[in-house]
């Protein structure tokens, strides 16, 4: 049974409660940012993955977490807590305290913590991620890269380049779509014209899909794609069908109320909840609770950081 | 006086009235449709105005102005927004190696009028690459004009001209002028006139002083950086320091060197201050010319001032410290002036 | 009957002694390029197109050349020739004779005239062909674009988000990969995973497939491609399987004897020589013969384009 | 003396160094392989010698550098060739927003030690996109650097140099400068030296004249302008003219400006040539700060020489007027020095 041991979030069990668990993590601190962007306290700007906790949870714990190497975007808090569980690390990135994982500096859109790179040029990852995995292959390391991608920056030539190398050059990646139907605001029959999925095959890429709607099955395809990529070394793409419950990024959503009201139908959190026993339901719920309001708590109490940030300084910045 | 517009305002106004006036307008880019118009609602309105010429366009800034290049070449008058200048790195070839070459490598026998309007500039926590202000990498592109209106400025006239232009035009706007309401005439504080009223992008010379007087500072800036001037100049004015700003609309080219070398020689005392960092910045170039024009006729050496050398960080705290803020010109200010 | 009139070859006629005319016409230029390099006349460098001359004159004589717009390559002079016979023009180009079609400003990469655009970077054009094109549709007249991209350029990404946004909205281009299967040394499998028309094809964009080998046919391919395009007013996408001769620029062949000869086999020129009437045959032979030899002689005489040119002084270069 | 390499015997040198002396270094690019071995020839026989770490790429310069970005991030030393530089704007997005981005915005938790090779220059026809010297545009780029050695420089080891680097270097060479053997040491009628021998990429100095003497005039150049220097060296001594001249590998960051600015002030006359347009261009920032560090000590202003603001065009007798050329200098500096 879950236990609400701090570091329950980063526990292997691959079974629906640990998945729940992970998945409200990351819904809880998403929410928690939301309302502190409302209440003044963060600066900036954040993307929030509400709705699509599900693929975050189930991709990356497909993953070998101690070896494999992730690149996100804009939208990667998920995708970061579901590899590292570390809340503390990126309420202070986003919050400017101190104890952020990039000292403050790249804040949402720039978060780096071991093997785990994001930043916030749509698409421009791609290409470094067939790097990355070229060098784990020839450094014989056993590890695979996964990039994700939205649907939207499916538009960015610069991942066709990048999908035709890695299928070119056997290189072992798993291209990860996922594909809420949007971008920004833009729908995607305004972003695309024909399937994204077999763009991918036309590459020579094996295709693999899945419905975030059911964690558990899309966490079996992962794995059967991170496999294949792995044994075989070669790419595979995995388009995973998922909603953005929330706005693009604060309050600006100009989807309509019916329209947001059955995305909400779609929700894989209260999806799983109704598998779940419910003692252990509210189990999980109050030790998911209770984590992120003590991280925002501590967090908070934190100075903020320091201004002489080592990353300010490096190389070409003593000049 | 009636109230003035906002940039925001003015600029769109502007894409409104080129729309209206010339059907060969059409304007592109991502997520420009209304309801949201815009991410910084430059073009809210204009889709449902002109529903015809207005395109929300996928996730690709290189085919953006690709498409807005051949568009041009045409007979068409495309304007094309990046939604973050940061992005323009991703339109470099197109801009260079295409909207800036073909007239002139096919013997001046076409013409591209194209406008690429972008925001640029830091001071909202956007971090590392939603805040930069890269137009310097295009200045001094053979060819290619950029321009940047300042608060001084009618940006949506300088909009139109741009538009107007037979030539290619980066078109910069600054993140946090757009709000902020535009500035055109005098104050009882403050002497706004143009040097240049005529010139496609003319350029604006504020006073905090009335005449008769001679500055004792120039200082030289543009787009972003006006916003600190107004509060600068009242507390210039408190410390009995007279300061004369000249704000250049166009970036590149600059604009004929020597009435800013007359004021440089004028005040002996010059600072230049940009948003981007210096080396190798717009600041530079102008600083040389100036050099060059006033030899023995400057009491100090001109001080710029920009970003700190590194990405703009995310953290408020230390945007503040990597950015340009009203104090480090006015300590710029302090220090030629004594 | 053929004349030796010196437009015969922007001539309407679409037969096969027309066909071969414009062709042979190509060669005989493309040839005369490479001996005026080798005595050191020429300065910079050509890529010709011997042995592809089949898919430039099939293509554009499937085009209104009174109003349809085409933009090609570093390998341009076929498409040139074929769409405006201007030998002379693109002589004093090259040569940097006065006369030129861009006063020797742009040179052999970089031409223009009239509908026609060309530049050196590969990929680039292709959005702006898009540009083009959705240009002609706003205006309303009738005009489609055309581009022909080579295999090698296919890498780049740009083509992508071309054909993405050319079938998502509807504008009336026709891509043409002309497929020698090499770029510059490198052979089609080592620059490309998959197939190229079925990436086409995963934009919605109905592709069609034709061998220069057989010109007639292929023209019949480009007549119905260009015939969809601007009825259906959509992108389409004309893949021409074709052989490169000649080497990439100058002397940079680094494909052996036996591949070479196996090429020569394919001379689309020789094969449409069997269909045509020897003494026919003659005739064309020596009016091209004669056509080229005074357009070189006559450009030769010409002086060196002087250093006026307005081409420099416009706009920004005036400073 | 034994005979010197030429420039591209150098650089293909220290390629074959580097990778027989590291296993985590690795080759990109179009058409690099044998027998071809790129279209300058500078890596022939690489891929012979290392068949598992010599790629030829497909044509994608952004996926170029953004795989050897990857490399770089994974313990890699990737070295990506561009065909020509006037691709490099292709890669604009791939250096400014991921290169320069990744070791500062991650707070200095990662380094990403990537070279991009890439020719640039005129001279030899190629016209208006295969010609130009863009590397000005990355110039300034914070966390980025940018290295040119010239016909003076040992151009292996500074590539060797980049290769060691922990950042990111855009590393420039000259297509004119390929064939032309290195000239490393004194002759009789030249002296060599390095400013800053222990430099990561030194500055060359050279002079037409004898210890004891003082210069007439100081050029500052870098990269393929080197070309001219031999022979101008030359005919500025017949006229009895003292030459120094000054010749950084690094582009940017500038090196330190006091030894430039002590030899500035010791001649009192300055001409600035680089190879690209002149507006905004290298020698822009490097004339403002000698300007700032040489107040009252230049005799007259700094005159900088490069190319016509226009494009490259393809034509010889047309190329020859927009490029730099031996006269272009001889005369700048007959004008300084009158
Ligand atoms: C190169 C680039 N262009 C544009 C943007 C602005 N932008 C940020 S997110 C976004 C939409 C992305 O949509 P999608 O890829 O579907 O991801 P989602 O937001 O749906 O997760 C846009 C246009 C950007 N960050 N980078
Ligand atoms: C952006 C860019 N990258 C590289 C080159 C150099 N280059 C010129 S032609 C060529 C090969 C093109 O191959 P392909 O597209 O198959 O056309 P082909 O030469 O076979 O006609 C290359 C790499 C270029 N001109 N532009
Ligand atoms: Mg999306
Ligand atoms: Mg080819």
């Amino acid at each position: 049974m879950m236990t609400a041991s701090p570091n329950f979030f980063t526990s292997t069990d691959q079974t629906a409660e640990h998945f729940y668990a992970q998945m409200l993590l990351i819904r809880h601190t998403e929410q928690q940012f939301l309302q502190l962007f409302a209440q003044g306290k963060l600066n900036g700007t954040v993307h929030t993955c509400i709705g699509q906790e599900a693929s975050a949870v189930a991709v990356v714990n497909a993953l070998d977490l101690q070896r494999d190497v992730i690149f996100s975007n804009h939208r990667a808090h998920g995708h970061f807590l579901a590899y590292c569980g570390d809340v503390e690390g990126l309420l202070a990135e986003v919050l400017g305290r101190e104890g952020g994982v990039c000292g403050g500096i790249g804040g949402t859109q720039h978060l780096y913590t071991r093997n785990f790179y994001t930043n916030g040029i749509q698409g421009g990852i791609a290409p470094c991620a067939v790097g990355a995995a070229l060098a784990e292959k020839m450094q014989g390391s056993g590890a695979i890269a996964t990039v994700f991608l939205g649907d939207g920056t499916m538009g960015q030539g610069v991942v066709y380049e990048s999908m035709n190398i890695a299928a070119l050059w056997g290189v072992p990646i798993l291209f990860v779509l996922e594909d809420n139907g949007i971008a920004q605001t833009t729908p995607k029959q305004q972003e695309h014209a024909g399937d994204l999925t077999t763009r991918a095959q036309t590459f020579g890429i094996q295709t693999f899909t899945a419905d975030s709607f059911d964690p558990l099955a899309l966490h079996a395809t992962a794995v059967a794609a991170v496999g294949m990529v792995r044994q075989q070394q070669c790419p595979a793409f995995l388009a995973v069908s998922c909603y953005r419950l929330g706005p693009h990024s604060k309050g600006d959503d100009t989807r309509s109320a019916e329209e947001i009201a059955m995305i909400e139908q779609r929700d894989p959190l209260r999806h799983l909840e109704l598998q779940l026993d419910p003692q252990q339901l509210r189990q999980i719920q109050q030790a998911v609770e209770e984590r992120v309001r003590l991280a925002v708590e501590q967090v908070l109490e934190r100075p903020l950081v320091a201004t002489n940030t080592t990353g300010l300084t490096i190389g070409r910045g003593e000049e | 006086m009636s109230q003035m517009l906002t940039n925001v305002e003015s600029l769109r106004g502007a894409l409104h009235n080129a729309m209206a006036d010339d059907s060969a307008v059409v304007v592109f880019g991502e997520d420009i449709l209304d309801p949201y118009g815009g991410a910084f609602k430059v073009t809210k309105g204009l889709s449902t105005a002109f529903p015809q010429r207005v395109f929300t366009t996928p996730i690709c800034e290189g085919s953006i102005v690709g498409m807005a290049n051949g568009l041009a070449l045409r007979g068409m008058r495309p304007v094309a927004e990046l939604m973050f200048g940061d992005f323009i790195t991703l339109a470099a070839d197109q801009l260079i190696n295409h909207a800036a070459k073909f007239p002139a490598m096919y013997n001046g026998r076409v013409t591209l009028p194209l406008v690429v309007r972008t925001p640029m500039g830091g001071g909202r926590g956007y971090g590392p690459t939603h805040s930069q202000s890269l137009e310097r990498m295009f200045c001094g592109v053979p060819h290619l004009s950029v321009v940047a209106p300042s608060i001084f400025h009618d940006a949506g006239k300088s909009l139109r001209a741009a538009i107007a232009s037979a030539q290619p035009v980066v078109f910069i706007e600054n993140k946090l002028l757009y709000p902020l309401r535009q500035q055109l005439h005098s104050t009882a504080t403050l002497q706004h006139e143009f040097l240049d009223a005529e010139a496609e992008y003319p350029t604006v010379r504020l006073r905090n002083f009335g005449a008769g007087n001679s500055p004792d500072v120039t200082l030289i800036t543009n787009g972003g950086i006006s916003r600190f001037l107004p509060s600068l100049l009242q507390r210039l004015s408190d410390e009995e320091i007279r300061l004369e700003a000249l704000i250049p609309a166009s970036l590149s080219p600059l604009p004929p060197i020597a009435p800013f070398a007359a004021a440089a020689a004028n005040s002996g005392r010059v600072v230049i201050a940009e948003e981007g960092t210096t080396s190798n910045g717009w600041g530079a170039e102008f600083a040389a010319r100036l050099y060059e024009s006033c030899m023995g006729k400057l009491a100090c050496p001109i001080v710029r001032v920009g970003a700190l050398p590194t990405v703009i960080p995310a953290a408020k705290q230390l945007e503040d410290e990597v950015l340009v803020s009203e104090t480090t010109i006015l300590n710029a200010i302090l220090k030629v002036f004594s």
